[in-house]
């Protein structure tokens, strides 16, 4: 078995997000209702379910027109903040891995890290800002650094969800200086941020599923 | 919980089916959720355009129509447009003058405008100026964090600039004016409620009976402090003080005084408010040139208030006084 | 209780000094409690005058000026204005041509304003006629009891009245509109919550979280029968049968659709129960030839709604579009 | 000691009837809010209160005048259902009685029967409609058969006490055909009329007071 990552991994992935996405729904939408405004769960649930039909419709396609094809649904059904965010995240991985069949691992590690500098492009957050940031960097780089080291894709993919949810985790005592629950300034401080906890279930779909 | 709605997720959909058969001069796009004006675009003038989460109802398709904006664009509950449906609104109403985009500082709202009008550019060429209202003073004002958030100041500049391309000024100046407004505009809010997303289905926050937020605020999320509930009085001083202040408004300076209420609050309530904040504007030496008491930017049911003061000169003021005709706001026609 | 007040006992009155800092077309006689037109008593036109409870805002003291009331008094909240008040209204607004009092049918109203109209015939010989509003179809009708309430028809008619005593008809001709009006307007309405009285303290009636009263009138009193909560289209279903079946509507019938917030409902869900009334309409065959969506006769944060309609002929229609400037209802002018 | 009432006792009745609002005020207002408004105690609290600054305000007078004092006040500071109801009543007491220093009992009970019939004159209520009628007018009935049977003053209201308690508590199964409570229909049986409540209040405050 080879560490190539076919389209049909790729199509499991994004529904396996959508999967966790569905299932966690009302946790993130809980960890929203406290910093946020209550709707993160159901922001993602209704762009992912609209991803996966998107996909049914798409039939056979390559590994690039897949991920664009899942970021411009997200762009057009989503909205909010997490909408351009994750949009122009699978966007920018459709854009760097081209119409083909399968990529490799260091290919899927350049879309990924694509991926991170679109939402940077787009949300200007910054490490410790308490975002979606603060899980998918160390996941990214956990990712690299594992492929750097020798690691196969899934055990690189196995450093990539600890980092993630390492990484979700380290949001908790952070105060947020972007996005909606920055408004709260000091109270912000104690909750997990839902959005790095979303991310970090995108590294753990990825995780499950491209092997 | 407790609503006047079917399906919790087509609330949306169906209170647009509803402005739709409730306005006949408004026209609805349904698959882009947008209300538009039924004469646009208009050849000439400039176009303005809108949008947001819903849930905070007048705002922003209750302000569409002559006078006002010429679209807007209805997000889910809270949550921004998509940049697809204002590409669609811009398409809509651009009558060859230009679009102005008015956008409210959440960073969903901004980066999907900003989307909106890279596309808008790329697919039409259509000339957009976006203007950003960020009035709330509970939210410190940094370069590092998302900034403050679009609340009050949001109405009135739809109003004003709404004239100023009614009358026909080109986009700069109606951009202009737009600023302006931005720029002497300072708002503050306070929940005695939390509300209830539909989808959710469960209050955003939990509030004692004895306690309220304070520095709300539109979309339910919880404020700057939770403190005990207050009389009206001294309510109206601890919103006042931060927004007198922060401008300053001073003695001399004349103001739109906006006393607004959050959904749940019944007008009786804000006619005791606007007493209060009308006192003590007096005592500060700030004149109320124009008064606005209703529910115009909502959070769903909150019960709770806010207030936006806007410094306003004669060219504002006779901008504020032209003719409007929208279902939220409408005189002089 | 959570309300944006000082003391309870002081709600009116503060409510008062708002209304009049708010709008300065109108005056405000302290004393009697009593809005009323700043261009009052206009020699030769007909006044109108009504009143009621407080709580029921912006009902009365909302619809004074050009083209409605003359003046509103404003009794305790739910609780009928004192004859001292009305005979104060009466002298303010008579300019000669005789006073309409609109009165909706509450035992207490009834009798204040009996008494108040004994009053002005003795003291001052003005020509009053007064006109009661019973529209409320979720109380049985029987000469043996109280009669049916006045509800939603009261906005609809002191619009109605109004212009027609704009455009100068005299008493006979104002009283005989009004009285058409409210023979050709059926209401009912719906609560979802109780509301809290401020001298109470404590909400009216206690409503569980599935639970809705149906048939309730405007004063926080429990409706005719409690029912598990149920989606819009219910609802709406609930309300428009009787009430469709009581004048009765019928195919052909042009009709004002006026779809009533009681006061904590936001406006997205009116806009949700206009969208089911105005379907179950045109599944009747029932046009709307004017539709009227907003808070305009409330029970202080009440959730809940009201549908009023009101079956018009070419009369009643362009009395209703008549010009109008009042702090709730305004247009044309 | 004569069974004439002075004018010294009937402003004792009027305080005292002031007291026993006072002091029931939440009691009717909880009465009001099961099958009214929920401000029947506010309103002749309210009421009340100003009918005693009034006879502060008024000084020494005969009978007539201060009763009608009373009741003018009531008719200006009450208002809903309760305010023509209870005005009238004390109206009528004082154009019956004229400007005396001192009433008879028998010219009490043509005082409290022409009270009677201005409650009735103005609301039109009768027997078991469930209103301050059904307190009321059992209490005058059992007053005058009272001095008919040779009974002294505070005896005849001891025996009027009794009655208007008694029609009080019938009241409770009754199906309510005028005022707020008439528009329950059925859900109004199983419920005390607040206004024959308080109407027992105003005849235990006569029983304590005019001897
Ligand atoms: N500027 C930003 N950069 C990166 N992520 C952001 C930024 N602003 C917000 N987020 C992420 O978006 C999440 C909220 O998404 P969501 O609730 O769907 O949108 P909204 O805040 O508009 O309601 C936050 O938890 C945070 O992780
Ligand atoms: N037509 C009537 N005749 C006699 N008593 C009445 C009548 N209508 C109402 N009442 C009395 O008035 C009481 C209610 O008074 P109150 O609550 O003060 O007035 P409102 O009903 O206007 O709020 C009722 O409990 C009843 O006893
Ligand atoms: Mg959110
Ligand atoms: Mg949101
Ligand atoms: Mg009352
Ligand atoms: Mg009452």
């Amino acid at each position: 078995m080879t560490d190539d990552v076919t389209t049909v991994a790729l199509d499991a992935w994004v529904r396996r997000f959508a999967e966790l996405i569905a299932q966690e729904r009302d946790h993130l939408t809980e960890l929203d209702s406290a910093i946020g405004d209550a709707d993160h769960g159901a922001n993602l649930d209704r762009g992912m379910t609209a991803a996966v039909a998107s996909l049914d419709d798409l039939g056979p396609a390559g590994a690039g027109p897949m991920l664009t094809k899942v970021g411009m649904t997200l762009v057009s059904t989503v909205g909010g903040a997490s909408g351009p965010l994750y949009g122009t995240l699978f966007l920018r991985m459709g854009t760097v891995l081209g119409d083909v069949p399968s990529v490799s691992a260091e290919q899927l590690g350049a879309a990924l890290r694509a991926g991170l500098d679109g939402v940077v492009a787009r949300g200007k957050a910054q490490a410790e800002d308490k975002t979606m940031y603060d899980a998918f960097a160390p996941a990214v780089d956990a990712f690299e650094a594992g492929l750097k080291d020798g690691l196969g894709l899934a055990d690189a993919l196995g450093r990539a969800r600890a980092a993630a949810d390492e990484g979700r985790d380290a949001t908790t005592p952070m105060l947020a200086r972007k996005g909606r629950a920055s408004y709260l300034g000091e109270r912000s401080v104690g909750h997990q941020d839902p959005g790095a906890t979303s991310v970090a279930l995108l590294v753990a779909a990825a995780a499950d599923t491209l092997r | 919980m407790k609503k006047l709605i079917n399906d919790p997720n087509d609330v949306v959909v169906e209170a647009l089916l509803g402005v739709e058969a409730a306005h006949p001069d408004l026209r609805v796009d349904h698959a882009n959720k947008v209300v538009y004006r039924g004469d646009a675009p208009k050849p000439g003038k400039v176009g303005i355009i809108s949008g947001g989460g819903s849930g905070h109802e007048p705002l922003h398709g209750g302000f569409v129509g002559l006078g006002m904006l010429d679209a807007a664009c209805a997000g889910e509950v809270f949550t921004s447009p998509v940049p697809d449906q204002m590409l669609a609104a811009t398409k809509l109403v651009d009558g060859g003058a230009g679009v102005l985009h008015v956008v409210k500082n959440y960073t969903g709202d901004v980066m999907n405008f900003e989307m909106a009008a890279e596309l808008a550019a790329a697919e039409t060429g259509a000339n957009v100026v976006s203007v950003v209202t960020d009035d709330d003073v509970a939210v410190q004002d940094s370069t590092w964090t998302a900034g403050r958030r679009g609340v009050g100041v949001t109405v009135l500049l739809e109003k004003i600039a709404g004239a100023a391309a009614e009358e026909g000024r080109d986009l700069d100046a109606v951009a202009a004016v737009a600023r302006k407004v931005n720029a002497q505009g300072r708002s503050m809010g306070v929940a005695l409620t939390s509300c209830t997303v539909p989808a959710a289905g469960s209050p955003t926050f939990q509030l004692g009976e004895d306690e309220m937020e304070v520095g709300v605020g539109i979309h339910g999320e919880p404020g700057r402090r939770r403190v005990p509930l207050a009389p009206a009085k001294e309510i109206a001083e601890m919103i006042l003080e931060p927004i007198l202040s922060d401008l300053p408004f001073g003695s001399g300076d004349a103001v739109i005084a906006f006393v607004n209420g959050l959904g749940g609050t019944p007008l009786i309530e804000l006619y005791v408010m606007y007493n209060e904040v009308s006192k003590i504007l007096s005592k500060h030496g700030v004149s109320v040139a124009r008064p606005l008491v209703g529910s115009y930017i909502t959070s769903l049911e909150m019960a709770g208030s806010s207030v936006t003061l806007l410094k306003v000169d004669d060219e504002l003021l006779s901008l504020w006084d032209a003719p409007v005709r929208t279902p939220a706001l409408r005189w002089g026609i």
